[in-house]
């Protein structure tokens, strides 16, 4: 059930440089999954639309959940400056998530390998999936992506998964992007899930060729609930919605097939 | 007993209240949020004779007090409508506004006489003023003639009421209203979005690919106001008011100016309870000033 | 070494920022709070042939993202503007454009002849396009054809070059802009303020005396953007753009969406030092983009 | 010299109904005076003129102003949620104040006796002019009008003037308004200031008959400095900046010689 609440900040520290780790108490923790997301709302009455934001973190009680995001304009700027007891708006659950079920049985009999790949402010994501599979008997291999030694998260991961690290300029693990750092460890694996910047997304859908890949995708949004169609996707197959091949990334996505989509 | 009843072109809606084609798809969305049987109709997303897909994203970007869409009236087509969202209105004690647009006069009344049989139908609004379709349609609502021959014949393939949208990217909006008057519509609903753009400076690109798109929300408000009031001033049908309305009080501003019914846009995706809380605001404006039926402050300044 | 001149109709600004005609006076006011040798040009309170008294209080209110305003252009008339405004003018190393309003072609003609020996006035804009001035003023801005005569008609008797500013209450604004061109303006100014309208509910009156009154402020920017790419790409005299200006980032916006020269209009009363923090915001893009002269940015979406 | 400046709240109370009391730092000190006033802007973007608010009072030291107002809108409810510490944005000095040297001498001669009306929220800035009057040896007479018996600042007149007061429904004072309680005490004086609602005003301007009458008009406001106009009062005579008749209350008022200005 989908709702606007009134959640409260519980903690808020920046994890690098531009990165905050935000935790609110929100009644919306109960129903937080995977992949899904909430629409985060300014205090500033020129900014109204809501900011999503992917969940994290799911606190074990089910009554917190924790954002990692970016700055990236006045909206991201002002949630950087909320403090401890501070009120803050959110419109959640928003969006599908990953579907933890479908990927336990990846293995089809044998147990299934997940791998978790994340580029970026699309790594935040990936460390709440880990935790999932894990807990569902998954055996998880995460491989991180980030532009140079200044990494975030990257030790979380270790509790869930066997993790690996990918930066540009080579400071830290392999040297290139997250698939150098698959293909460097030859990582094995039945199914992929990934959260990153486009050109990252292109060319895990291309690397996954017969095997599934659940793709995290952005896009500029407004309602956040599927009803204005501002944030479409092109589909092979004709949506369920509008019928035209364009599924709403808010709410039939964000996280889609990776072979489904055309990106 | 407070009496919050309006009817427009013999159809009676149990509040003023309504929200903006295209920012509620067909109601399934924000059920979620508000129980659809307290509004005073469902207005539906613009639904054309056949799919249309619509423009390429990014569509949508905020601004300043509002935001700019480029959607392109995306819709799945008349048939998958009748099949799937009209049913599901079925479920609503609330009347239902479906919002018809097309590319060509033929594909107005084709939608039209589609839905002259269908009973959950209870009246119809032309968008002949979407700013994001470039085939045609905007010229029949920016030329006198354009859109009071279509609002003729699309009356005369149908026994719907009809309530004809009006863009407000005219020089003269009563001259609009007129000749949506004068070929027989049975009311008018304004404003639709006003034609807006925006740049990324770092980037070099503009924000919506599109490059121009609708403006709506809390920025448009004192134009809307205004024309809503040159609108219901040079005609006698009646007048449906859109544009930032956000609360009871907004909804009371654009009645005052001649509404006789209101429609709640952006907002809904600022606060999904806006439609409702709007109905619960007039109900607490009438309280406050002892007005006994609405209807009494239609135009009043 | 970075060049932020840009020239009109072969006068030089030493940078690209204005004010908004109204706004700022004659620039007296606000050279308390500015250096108005930092500005590119002065852009003077409309004056016309003989003193206006303009209209009743209140002429102002507060909109969402900005304001309404129905001053009615009070003015002590050409003459006393000439012995008293263009005396502080001459103490500054800027230029300045005076803006002129009048109710009939005379008057505009008689003020544009009486100004053209003034060494101290660089250009004229012109004023067709107030909102709430009553006397056909309106016409001349929104009809195509009275906007081509009048340019004409004062271009014949003035050596200054004109601008003519144009309104956004109109349905096609590529349209007026070409008209001027026709007409042989030199240069175009948009946008003026868009006709809005604002109500007291718990009085159940007209917030401004003048019941409508000209929107302005960060509010309209978008649709501001829009009217200057669409003038800009119609004609091929300069542009200057106007609306909801309040940064560096917003003037750079509008550049690149076609504008020559940008003006800060109701932003100043927000922030008094918003022109020369525009001046400053300019040059910081510059340097974070590595631009050399800013007539690069120009229209380059 | 005018400047929009930012001020630092030290202490905020709510002295009335609806009636705060807003002590703030600022450099604007130094430089008010009765009758003057301040633009206060909101921290809401969706509001962006100043609040013209009178002074109501200056510190000593020059280092603070007080503002006593009431909460009628969306701008000055925020101000009621001022904080200690909280920073707020001012623009000033605004207006031409009273003239306490012409005051001084309203007596010709003989020591001056200046009769002081304020009603409503016109009460404020009558503080700050019956301490300049006092300290500048003027006899000060002051009568304050309230809706009831819940005034405001009444007690503060006294350290500074003969203090009188009307109420409406008779609960303090005299019953009806300040110039009913100005016969019932059948005060003396040589010249009135006074601030308040335009219908006390007007029949201020009528009671004075020959004697001089300060007051100090309200209007919609936008620049606050004299350039757009916005807030005009016709006069008797040809004003000096449009000749028109039409002055600018901001910059040429907001206090006027009643009989100059057509209420």
């Amino acid at each position: 059930m989908k709702a606007k609440v009134t959640g409260k900040v519980i903690s808020q520290s920046c994890i690098a440089p531009g990165i905050y780790d935000l935790k609110i108490e929100t009644s919306l923790a109960g129903d937080a999954h995977a992949g899904q997301f909430v629409g985060v709302f300014t205090k500033d009455a020129s900014a109204l639309l809501p900011r999503p934001i992917s969940i994290c973190g799911v606190s074990d009680d089910k009554k917190s959940i924790r954002l990692v995001y970016r700055v990236a304009g006045k909206g991201t700027d002002g949630f950087s400056k909320l403090d401890e007891g501070d009120e803050v708006s959110l419109l959640g659950v928003l969006g599908n998530g990953y579907d933890i079920e479908k990927l336990s049985s990846a293995g089809n009999g044998s147990g299934s390998k997940v791998l978790l790949l994340g580029g970026g402010i699309g790594i935040p994501p990936m460390l709440e999936l880990a935790k999932e599979l894990h807990a569902a008997g998954v055996s998880v291999s995460s491989v991180m992506g980030y532009r140079d030694e200044r990494t975030f998260l990257l030790d979380e991961f270790t509790a869930f998964s066997d993790t690996y690290v990918a930066t540009e300029d080579g400071s830290l693990g392999t040297k290139g992007n997250v698939l150098d750092a698959v293909r460097e460890n030859g990582i094995e694996f039945d199914a992929i899930c990934a959260c990153g910047p486009l050109p990252m997304l292109r060319a895990i859908k291309e690397f996954a060729g017969e095997k599934k890949a659940y793709i995290s995708l952005e896009e500029r949004m407004a309602c956040g609930v599927g009803a204005c169609l501002g944030c479409v996707v092109k589909t092979k197959e004709v949506d369920h919605h509008s019928h035209v091949n364009n599924a709403r990334i808010c709410t039939d996505g964000p996280v889609f097939e990776a072979s489904e989509v055309e990106i | 007993m407070m009496k919050t009843e309006v009817t427009i072109a013999g159809v009676t809606f149990k509040n003023p209240v309504m929200e903006g084609s295209g920012t509620f798809g067909s109601g399934m969305e924000y059920s979620e949020f508000v129980d659809l049987n307290k509004l005073g109709a469902v207005v539906t997303k613009g639904v054309a004779n056949v799919p249309w897909p619509g423009n390429p994203t990014p569509r949508v970007c905020e601004v300043y007090g509002g935001m700019l869409n480029a959607i392109g009236l995306q819709n799945p087509g008349i048939e998958v409508f009748c099949e799937r969202d009209l049913p599901f209105l079925s479920k609503y004690d609330t009347k239902v506004i479906v919002n018809v647009c097309g590319r060509s006069v033929e594909d107005y009344v084709e939608v039209a006489e589609r839905l002259s049989d269908e009973d959950r139908v209870d009246m119809l609004e032309i968008n002949v003023s979407c700013p994001n379709v470039k085939e045609g349609a905007i010229a029949f609502g920016t030329d006198r003639n354009c859109l009071e021959n279509i609002t003729s014949q699309i009356k005369a393939h149908t026994k719907k009421p009809v309530i004809m949208k009006l863009t407000p990217n005219v020089t003269n909006i009563a001259e609009m209203a007129m000749a949506a008057e004068s070929g027989g519509a049975d009311a008018i609903s304004l404003i639709n979005t006003i034609t807006g753009m925006k740049i990324d400076i770092e980037r070099r690109r503009f924000a919506l690919a599109n490059k121009t798109g609708g403006m709506s929300g809390p920025a448009i408000k004192p134009v809307a106001v205004r024309m809503v009031y040159q609108a219901s001033h040079a005609v006698k049908i009646p007048v449906i008011g859109m544009g930032g309305i956000a609360t009871g009080d907004d909804a009371i501003e654009f009645m005052m100016a001649g509404a006789t019914a209101v429609s709640v846009g952006m907002m809904n995706f600022v606060n999904p309870y806006a439609t409702i809380e709007c109905v619960k605001g007039i109900e607490d404006y009438m309280t406050r000033h002892g007005i006994e039926d609405i209807n009494e402050i239609i135009g009043c300044v």
